[in-house]
């Protein structure tokens, strides 16, 4: 793997920024004394609440089982009981039903899994069904649960497997402290699931922007024969079709999956969740999030426990020097924007950014002039100009016939509009439209 | 220039000969008039844009593209098949019996007839676009275009190549080519017209006239080519 | 011979073999056509609107030849043309009730909390972002999808509320689909009295981000004494449009909220002028 | 702790603004676009009035000015929001100019900005939505319209009433190529210096404002047809470096054929409409009644552009074609 990285077409590069929190190190945030977990953290279907209002929990004790096989299971995130079952403000705006604790101050574990320290005689079913059992999603952003990503249906073959490191969002800088502070971690993981794949070899790439972790993994690598691949810096690099097409050449055909290229892609940040699950018996209850924007006193990089509100992570970095003008959950290309502070950690909250007035103006949209900006850096090659007004005029079969369908959201288009129009919220309604209408005709 | 132009033409020369035709008229039609008439009508001379012939339904088939492309279709086999019929009737019937005065009685029963039975296989073997098409249909029937194209055909001079009957279908078919050119391109502006913000005063057939408007000085430019 | 006659014969003969050539040919190429289709569409609306869910009158009309749909299903026909149109087949009408569509919910921009939207002025791009700019979650968007998608005009956005103009409303039901946050029901026509909220929050909840929000507190339950004009349904109340209520009951419950009012009071001034 | 507590600032959150994915974007805005456009036109309209003089700046300046004003009267009058600022009336009237003669009088400059504004592009919607390129709209409405006053050229640094042909009408071998280059020639004023020209069409391939195949197909088309000319009559045809070095091949080329509005958005699409921009231009330069066909083909390829869009739709990535029988 140690030749040079297909270049995909198109792509920007954005002020990455990430100087803000990168040199910080990953502190543990201090305990609260009340947690809001939300209960749908995942792609798929929401787990089965187990746990009723009084109930005393300890710390990665079960509140609610996975729902179906597109679904994780929830673990309480410290000890203490179950207050209420009740809603709070939930990242797409919409309140969301969520499990509020009092923790009673032991943080006290409860009865976790048995550590599995010899995993490399493990059966794999074992380990998958551990990944399972400890509630991992793709930590990456889009929360899909890494057991279905490790389950390819009969007759597809795995032949390759990537950690994704490349962190191609400006501002975020946690899976960067990751690799960084838990290198063998992060190694370990790639190992188990190469293991639970049947693989030998895992592959990390990371954007050529962190040296010092390609440096750090690249010393580890070597000891479970993981290979580190250096990718350019062009977002979005850490799109799943787009890093396996710089590592692999191979292209994920539109609407498929990476299995349907023989790939799996896991977050870094996943492949640590795992580890920790399988050899110290972990649920998942925390992650890595970073606090950063330019209005943040202190921006840095914290763990926090799921169900933490961003009031109280913003509190930890010391709040506000200004008033930002937008809140968001993820980084800035591709972050969902909030109007509460209540709003809780999820796992898949990668990044909680504040974006300075000055960054981010409020843009009125302007007619389209034809530039092709946008057909230039969209990384899938579509006409991101033509299917906005297609969208625009409610012309959502035009939309599908301009391939819509394949846009990954990823906003390159609208990063480089000078008429500043939305595109990207075009895409988001066209394919909402459209895959309700195919719901309809079936 | 004519030297020049029209050696790649010879090709065609032995389908003439087979026609029955002499060679010396082969060459000077392939050189002199070939070109004229097919650059001509399609360009220089264009029915829609330059002689303001068949206006109907250039506004009315012109709002979507695929609907454009069926009723050129629709177009070209009309005025092909318009032009050699009444081609012959008028060389072989109306002017040997000296009834000239009846050509456009009898032309406009042959376009007549020949839309009809456009309309008849359309509905059988396309429904869709038979659909889309709707009374622009029938309407080629009083499309001046195709009369008009007649018309000229048996007004030419005697010596003109579109007084034969070859030369008429020739005829026939460029112009039909050069309507079909105009109303695609102006559909295909009109689809994009679809999404502008055009004032509420100007919206519908008060832009779409401007359009046709540009594209005619557009083609003012091919004047003088032949 | 008289040139006349020639004349005659030339052109009689032309229109003679053409014609015999076209009647062959539209043998060979016949399709069969039902010209009842065509009457039925004559006596439709053809405002095309999908109302009956088919693709538009031309094919409603094929429907109702075929026997698949009767002519009541076509929500904008009045009375007579249904009748008309049963009449025309021979087949009996069935009578159906006037339904319009009401927008349950009041909160127009002075009565709501809403946050800085930036993006698509559409309520269902809206709603993709954030569940758009509006304090509550269940509200009206006020960016007229709704409107839009009406081909009658009857819907009309109001200080960002969306209103019905009742007298305008033939109860295709377009709007219905179009609202991303299923406000809009088909009620009946003769109905004047509707709940004007949709939101199952709590009631405290509730008023943080809206005045006019049904707080379920039962008055107007009450003011229907023996009566099940309203319908209770967690933390919020519904007209019970199987037994609707007078159009007093809007006074002698004295809604503390106003979230309970007359159709012609939704918004302020929305039927001036307006027949109904 | 509590201390702490209060003293921290927290996000207002009545204050934050939701919006759609991305948050940042980079600084391009459609002004800076056409105004960086217009820097690239300046060193030609330097020229321009370096060589005719004092009446080309005036006319430069009504035509740039009649723009703007026709343009907020119309917005005024429609109750649309105020354009001007965007640039694009500056650039349409700025380009307007250069394709005038320098001795044009003042109301034909005038005519030409409510052509190039109101007919060219506010009739159909303002910025964006013209399908054709609005100050050639202007420029062939009044050759059609005013065939002499705009094929009267003035002659360069000369008295305003002194006329020259445009080396384009004039017999073969009558223009030196260094007066060519420098634009010491007849015609319109912007279009006689190729060296201003190629400077600004460099300075818009730098900023990446335009794309680098209408220039090369459209140019290099017309070279090779007016080539095969020369090649095969030298006696009758000027050459092909003639060709391209006059007339307003190099300010259509750079400047109005690669018009971001109204010439495809694909690459594949800018290559064939420079291609028919070529073909169009040497057959009316050769063969036409016009002299000149720069702007004709132009506005025919502009009409061509929603065709061509059309058929240059690039496959996305991993773009699979659908398997035959496999219904949708």
């Amino acid at each position: 793997m140690s030749e040079k990285p297909r270049k995909f077409k198109g792509g920007v590069h954005p002020n990455d920024s990430k100087a803000l929190s990168k040199s910080s190190p990953i502190q543990d945030a201090p305990l609260l004394e009340t947690y809001k977990v939300i209960m749908h953290q995942n792609i798929g279907a929401p787990p089965e609440l187990v746990v009723k209002k009084g109930d005393a929990v300890k710390k990665g004790d079960l509140l609610a089982k996975a729902g179906g096989f597109v679904s994780v299971p929830l673990h309480a995130p410290t000890s203490g009981t179950v207050k209420a079952i009740d809603k709070c403000p939930g990242p797409t705006g919409m309140a969301v039903p969520s499990i509020e604790i009092t923790a009673d101050g032991e943080d006290e574990w409860g009865a976790t899994f048995e550590p599995i320290t010899d995993w490399k005689n493990c059966d794999p079913a074992v380990l998958k069904q551990r990944v399972w059992d400890a509630g991992i999603v793709g930590m990456g952003g889009a929360g899909f649960p890494a057991h279905v990503k490790l389950s390819p249906p009969e007759g597809k073959v795995i032949d390759t497997l990537i950690l994704n490191g490349a962190e191609c969002e400006p501002y975020l800088t946690a899976d960067h402290r990751i690799m960084l502070e838990q290198a063998e971690d992060v190694v370990l993981g790639a190992a188990i699931i190469a293991r639970i794949l049947g693989l030998e070899t895992a592959v990390i790439g990371v954007e050529e922007n962190k040296p010092d972790a390609i440096s750090q993994l690249t010393e580890i690598a070597g000891k479970y024969n993981v290979t580190v691949q250096a990718l350019p810096v062009n977002y979005p690099q850490g799109a799943e079709k787009q890093l396996i097409y710089a590592i692999t050449g191979r292209e994920v055909p539109i609407g498929k999956l990476p299995m349907d290229v023989n790939c799996v892609v896991q977050n870094v940040a996943s492949a640590v969740a795992i580890a920790e699950a399988v050899v110290k018996g972990r649920p998942s209850i925390d992650r890595i999030t970073t606090v950063t924007g330019k209005p943040v006193v202190n921006p840095g990089n914290w763990r926090f426990r799921l169900g933490t509100p961003i009031e109280k992570a913003l509190e930890l970095v010391g709040g506000v020097n200004t008033q930002p003008a937008k809140l968001l959950l993820g980084g800035p290309m591709m972050g969902i924007a909030q109007s509460s502070l209540g709003v809780t950690i999820m796992k898949n909250t990668s990044g909680i950014l504040l974006v300075a007035a000055d960054e981010v103006s409020l843009y009125t949209s302007e007619p389209c002039i034809r530039c092709g900006r946008c057909v230039e850096v969209c990384p899938m090659s579509i006409l991101p100009a033509t299917i906005s007004q297609a969208v625009e005029n409610k012309r959502f079969d035009w939309a599908e016939e301009l391939n819509v369908m394949a846009c990954i959201e990823c906003g390159s288009c609208s990063y480089v509009c000078p008429s500043h129009r939305p595109l990207n919220q075009h895409f988001k309604r066209g394919k909402i439209e459209i895959q309700a209408q195919l719901r309809k005709k079936k | 220039m004519e030297d020049r132009d029209c050696r790649s033409l010879f090709h065609c020369y032995d389908a003439f000969l087979f026609l029955g035709v002499e060679k010396h008229e082969v060459v000077e039609v392939m050189l002199s008039e070939f070109l004229v008439i097919t650059v001509g009508a399609i360009l220089v001379n264009n029915f829609v844009l330059s002689k303001f012939l068949g206006i109907c339904p250039f506004l009315g088939v012109s709002k979507k593209l695929d609907t454009a492309l069926g009723m050129s279709g629709a177009v070209i086999f009309v005025m092909t098949l318009a032009s050699l019929v009444s081609s012959l009737i008028n060389t072989f019937l109306l002017v040997p019996m000296e009834l000239e005065f009846l050509q456009t009685l009898v032309f406009i029963v042959v376009i007549a007839s020949l839309v009809q039975l456009v309309e008849i296989i359309l509905q059988k073997v396309s429904a869709k676009l038979y659909e889309s098409l709707g009374i622009f249909l029938p309407l080629i029937t009083t499309n001046c275009a195709v009369l008009g194209c007649v018309v000229l055909n048996a007004k030419a001079a005697p010596e003109a190549i579109q007084s034969t009957w070859y030369g008429a279908t020739i005829y026939g078919f460029c112009s039909a080519v050069g309507f079909a050119l105009a109303l695609v391109l102006f559909s295909s502006l009109r689809e994009k017209l679809d999404l502008a913000n055009v004032p509420k005063a100007f919206e519908g057939t008060a832009i779409s006239l401007i359009t046709a408007g540009i594209l005619a000085m557009a083609f003012m430019g091919f004047s003088g080519l032949v | 011979m008289n040139i006349a006659l020639i004349a005659i014969i030339a052109v009689g003969g032309l229109g003679a073999i053409l014609g015999v050539i076209i009647g062959i040919i539209a043998k060979a190429f016949a399709v069969e056509v039902d010209e009842r289709i065509e009457g039925v569409e004559d006596r439709l609306p053809g405002a095309n609107c999908g109302g009956c869910g088919y693709a538009g009158c031309s094919d409603f009309a094929k429907g109702v030849v075929a026997e698949k749909a009767v002519p009541g299903e076509c929500p904008v026909c009045s009375a007579d043309d249904v009748r008309s149109i049963a009449e025309y087949l021979g087949i009996v009408a069935e009578e159906k009730e006037k339904m319009v569509a009401v927008v349950r919910c009041s909160g127009d921009c002075a009565n709501t909390v809403r946050s800085l939207y930036n993006g698509v002025r559409d309520c269902r791009s809206a709603v993709l972002v954030a569940g758009g700019a509006k304090g509550c979650d269940y509200g009206c968007l006020g960016f007229g999808s709704c409107a839009d998608a009406c081909p009658f005009g009857a819907i009309e956005i109001r200080d960002g509320l969306a209103v019905v103009h009742a007298d305008l409303c033939v109860g295709c039901e377009n709007c219905v689909a179009a609202c991303p946050k299923d406000l809009i029901i088909m009620t009946p026509a003769a109905v004047d009295v509707h709940v004007y909220c949709n939101s199952p929050e709590k009631g405290a909840a509730k008023r943080q981000v809206c005045k006019t929000a049904c707080i379920a507190c039962r008055k107007c339950v009450k003011a229907s004494g023996e009566e099940d004009y309203m319908l209770v349904d967690g933390f919020l109340i519904r007209t019970n449009y199987e037994n609707p209520p007078p159009p007093d009951l809007v006074e002698a419950s004295a809604c503390p909220t106003s979230a309970l009012r007359l159709g012609t009071k939704h918004a302020a001034g929305a039927y001036e002028g307006a027949s109904k | 702790m509590s201390e702490t507590q209060s003293t921290i600032q927290m996000p207002d959150p009545t204050r934050l603004v939701v919006s759609n994915s991305p948050h940042i974007r980079d600084n391009q805005s459609i002004n800076k676009i056409m105004f960086t456009v217009v820097l690239a036109m300046l060193p030609a309209c330097l020229a321009g009035i370096w060589f005719f003089g004092f009446a080309a700046l005036k006319v430069l300046l009504l035509c740039t000015v009649s723009c703007v004003v026709i343009e907020e009267g119309w917005n005024k009058l429609m109750k649309r929001a105020s354009t001007w600022k965007d640039g694009s009336a500056i650039l349409t009237g700025i380009l307007l100019g250069m394709n005038l003669n320098a001795g044009v009088p003042w109301w034909v400059c005038v005519l030409g900005g409510v052509l190039a504004i109101i007919l060219g592009k506010q009739l159909f919607g303002g910025l964006g939505y013209n399908p054709f390129n609005p100050a050639l709209v202007a420029r062939v409405g009044l050759l059609i319209g005013l065939p002499e006053i705009m094929t009267t050229w003035n002659a360069t640094r000369g008295a305003d009433v002194v006329t020259s042909a445009t080396p384009l009408g004039m017999a073969v071998g009558d223009t030196s190529l260094g007066n060519l280059l420098s634009g010491n020639v007849g015609g319109c004023l912007g279009e006689t210096s190729a060296i201003a020209l190629l400077i600004g069409g460099a300075i818009l391939l730098f900023f990446k404002l335009i794309k680098w195949q209408v220039p090369v197909a459209f140019i290099g088309s017309v070279f090779v047809i007016t080539g095969i000319a020369y090649w095969i009559n030298p006696a009758e045809y000027h050459s092909p470096v003639f060709h391209v070095l006059s007339g307003g091949l190099l300010l259509g080329a750079f400047f109005m054929a690669t018009d971001m509005v109204t010439s495809p958005m694909t690459k594949k699409g800018s290559l064939i409409f420079g291609l028919g921009c070529g073909i169009m231009t040497s057959a009316i330069r050769l063969w036409g009644s016009y002299p000149e066909g720069v702007s004709f083909s132009i506005l025919f390829m502009n009409a061509l552009t929603p065709l061509i869009d059309r058929s240059t739709i690039s496959k996305p990535f991993g773009y699979t074609a659908p398997i035959k029988g496999e219904s949708k």
